[in-house]
């Protein structure tokens, strides 16, 4: 499903956030991505979805060679990847319900089959109420589940999630991890960088753990790690 | 692209207009201003250049005919003037009427001439007009050739300094008019560029998120000609009502210097199709150019 | 220090944020504030440093009235206050050290004072090598810890820290509670809101728990509640 | 205010529109290119005034002479001529010289006149200038009335209609001057609020941080007469060169046909100024006016 062969990241500014990362992640799998702040975390999964281009090395998803192809295709390859962004990347002049119908309306689909979905979604994470409200009258946590029902509306094969629940109480977190279970369990590979410990070592999942760029273990139903 | 996505977009674009309301009112205003500008400035130099016409038309060629011409020779004159391909109009004017003009044209001076009038010093003449004004030299030369023509009259220097006057002032005009034009082009993109420039994070986020090039472009394709033609409207809702306003009320009082305005209609439909033309198409250009730069994500 | 009397906060949009607040926050006090995604933490804090005013009720900082208190008098105020802000608002166009430099501009330091006590800062936050970088190259929590790092870098009486560990893995934020903890060590005021419940129950300190814009919880040495 | 944080203000700014690139770029160019047009169609307009200064100064009015005057006659009508306040020049002309004059300006059509040459119907004259061409009608009038004035002659009529016409050109003309100066104050301010505008994110966050409205208005008022200033550079040098070039290159052709460009020094140095204050004083009022409306946080 995604493969990274010997991906190296350089900056412009100079600062090597990947060295030689290989890793191969199968269809259907629920992957943690940990490690302390500035390892390169964000750097990896950006990788997948192609918002920063390795410097070398080579990045398959679902067998298409991302340095191979061209600049046309990247939109339907990130359609097939639901991504909840560390910094969340809500457009802040639509509202929490056009920003979630989005999603759906670059496939083109049928007004009424988007409305549906859509409240659909918002359910999920508890946001029905406030799918009228625009991105800067939203709590922190409330922002950041918005950008989780994006990254889920068009039930993509692949969710990418950064960081998803850094802005939410244990309570509302663990709902969110039911959300990830949920549709892992229907067959969507899951991708999630994070530094909740608790959730890491309660749901035991593959970990890969990155320091410094480098990837520096790799288990299945690991646990979080880095005992203090 | 389906139907319902083109509408998706026009209602995308709209929607835009409105929630970035500031951003709007401050784009449309300065098309506003610019559209104006070029307006009012066209209606003068479009008029001057009406006037400078009025004045070249007032050119003409005097032919004095040979006092030992019968009326035979003077009617196959008349018929071998206009023979000529360029000549426009030809008229006969008496030696005597021909004195008054003169004394009159000469105002209190010509006074002095009036005793004249018994021995007219003058010759019959034809007066011929030009399709071109620009011809005059040309068919005065014609002319000169032919039978019982004693001498050709058409202010020569005057007129060749005239046309020179006038060329180099069309000129100036145009390049005036040009400058302008493209000034405004620059203006109007410009702004739309500041405006899309400061959505360039929302460009991204839309990449990002799965959009296509052409998705992202149609919204914007449709702001960017809305915004020009929204700042079309008060300029020429200025022209129209604005030029008829000051046809009716100063060109009584112009009419008395035999200067003549450009009549309103179809001065102001043209004037008003090529700013909204302006406005719609630059705005288009404007917004499209600027988007492209922030797609590569 | 800070009191709050029977506030109240309506936003525009009709959300009723804080529903009648009333609290006392004694100098040198260490404060969690802690409560579901959307209750109303971040409004609560909001309204001590003016960002909001509430819609009805009492605020005094300082023993100053801030429904009372003049336009040009709120930069003062606001001096005295170490924000770090939940989405970080950091200058985008400076960089880390002219961030966190500019809050010692605005009260006209002077140069060689500011360089010193700026690098001094970063250093603190581990990002002394991260000075002349620009936020968007910064990962976030490199984000997070400049805007903590701007927060303290004119060690002002008060600090208010809004889910500043939400973008940090465990370690680091580790590392900020001690700063947190060494500066109200030394008579510094801390109110920090956070959905951390390893940090709250660790380091245990003042816990108030704000649900549907209401206090339900008050108590010294308390733990962060919401056992699931 | 410290010293220093004067010196950190202006620092701040030009680091700002460093950064800013693009936004600076396209603000700046949007200043040059307003300035520019100003620049251009203010030398136009201006030579084109001077122009009709010029006509109106042909101007002049002819007293004749009776011819029962003797020479002391005549030489105390000068002295009564030259006592007028609003006169500036009195030259003497005799019939002769009158009469030739006359058949030059006719053209061919004078021919027909040289025969008169010896009985000359013509009257010597005084040709008086007055200071200003305005007072021509009051000061012929006066002259009239002198004795051993038999008739005056200055073109009536045609004087008043020609100062009808200047006066119109003139007034349209300042309307237009105006028009276009306040469209160029319009437009660089408002490219300025656009960039801005995209800023006021920035602005609020330094309210935030304990930042006064003067210490964050301050780089702003730098910035926006930086980029004033900046934009008018182009347009400066283009009148400075382009002016002394075109002056150089065109006016000996235009020299033939009697229009006269005003001299490159002053003009250009006042035109300069000129631009160089509108792009600075609105630059710094637009940047001011935008601010002021984010600084409520
Ligand atoms: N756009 C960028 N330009 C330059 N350097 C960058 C950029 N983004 C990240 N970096 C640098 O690359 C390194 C890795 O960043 P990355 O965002 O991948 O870290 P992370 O593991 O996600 O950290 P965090 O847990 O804090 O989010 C950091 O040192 C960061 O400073
Ligand atoms: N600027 C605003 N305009 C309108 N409503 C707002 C605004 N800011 C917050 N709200 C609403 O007020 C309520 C409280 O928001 P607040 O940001 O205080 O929550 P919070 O406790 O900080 O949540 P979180 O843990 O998710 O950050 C929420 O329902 C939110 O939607
Ligand atoms: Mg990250
Ligand atoms: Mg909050």
């Amino acid at each position: 499903m995604i493969e990274m062969i010997d991906v190296w990241k350089t900056y412009p500014n100079g600062v090597m956030a990947l060295n030689g990362i290989d890793v191969y992640i199968d269809k259907g799998e629920f992957v943690y991505v940990v490690g302390p702040s500035g390892a390169g975390k964000s750097t990896f999964v950006k990788c997948m979805y192609r918002e920063e281009k390795p410097t070398k090395g080579t990045i398959m998803i679902n067998g298409t060679n991302l340095s191979k192809i061209k600049e046309r295709q990247i939109p339907k390859l990130r359609r097939k990847i639901g991504v909840v962004f560390q910094d969340f990347k809500l457009l802040p002049k639509l509202t929490v319900y056009e920003n979630v119908a989005f999603a759906l309306e670059v496939i083109e689909e049928s007004p009424k089959a988007i409305r549906q979905r859509v409240m659909e979604v918002l359910d999920l994470v508890h946001l029905k109420n406030k799918a009228r409200f625009f991105p800067d009258e939203l709590s922190g946590g409330e922002q950041q589940r918005v950008s989780i029902a994006r990254s889920i509306v068009n039930t993509p094969p692949v969710v990418i999630a950064d960081e998803p629940t850094g802005n939410l109480d244990p309570e509302t977190a663990w709902g969110i991890m039911d959300i990830f279970q949920e549709i892992n369990s229907r067959g969507t590979t899951v991708v999630m960088a994070t530094h909740n410990k608790e959730i890491v070592n309660t749901f035991k999942k593959r970990v890969i753990a990155i320091e410094g760029g480098r990837i520096v273990r790799d288990e299945q139903k690991g646990d979080y790690g880095y005992e203090d | 692209m389906k139907i319902r996505t083109l509408k998706r977009h026009g209602a995308e674009a709209f929607k835009s207009l409105g929630r970035n309301g500031w951003m709007t009112f401050a784009s449309i205003s300065a098309v506003t201003v610019t559209l104006l500008l070029v307006g009012v400035f066209l209606t003068v130099l479009l008029n001057l250049n009406n006037l400078a016409h009025h004045i070249e038309n007032d050119v003409e060629i005097r032919a004095y005919i040979d006092r030992t011409a019968k009326q035979d020779n003077v009617d196959q004159l008349r018929a071998q003037i206009e023979q000529i391909p360029k000549v426009k109009e030809v008229t006969f004017l008496t030696k005597e009427e021909g004195l008054k003009q003169l004394i009159k044209d000469l105002g209190d001076q010509g006074k002095a001439f009036s005793s004249l009038e018994k021995e007219n010093p003058l010759r019959d003449a034809y007066i011929i007009k030009t399709k071109r004004p620009q011809d005059t030299v040309i068919v005065a030369k014609e002319v000169e050739k032919l039978n019982y023509v004693k001498n050709v009259n058409y202010g020569k220097g005057t007129v060749e300094k005239l046309f020179k006057v006038t060329k180099v002032s069309r000129n100036i005009g145009m390049v005036l008019i040009l400058g302008l034009i493209f000034t405004a082009m620059f203006l109007i993109a410009n702004t739309i560029k500041l405006t899309i420039i400061s959505r360039r994070r929302e460009i991204e986020i839309m990449k990002l998120v799965g959009a296509t090039n052409g998705f992202i472009r149609w919204p914007f394709f449709i702001e960017g000609f809305a915004l020009g033609v929204f700042g079309a409207v008060i300029p020429v809702l200025v022209i129209v009502f604005g030029y008829q306003f000051v046809y009716d009320s100063v060109s009584p009082k112009l009419a008395t210097m035999f200067i003549k305005l450009i009549p309103t209609y179809p001065l102001v439909l043209e004037l008003s199709l090529l700013l909204i033309l302006i406005g719609g198409v630059i705005g288009v250009w404007g917004s499209l150019t600027s988007v492209r730069k922030f797609l590569k994500v």
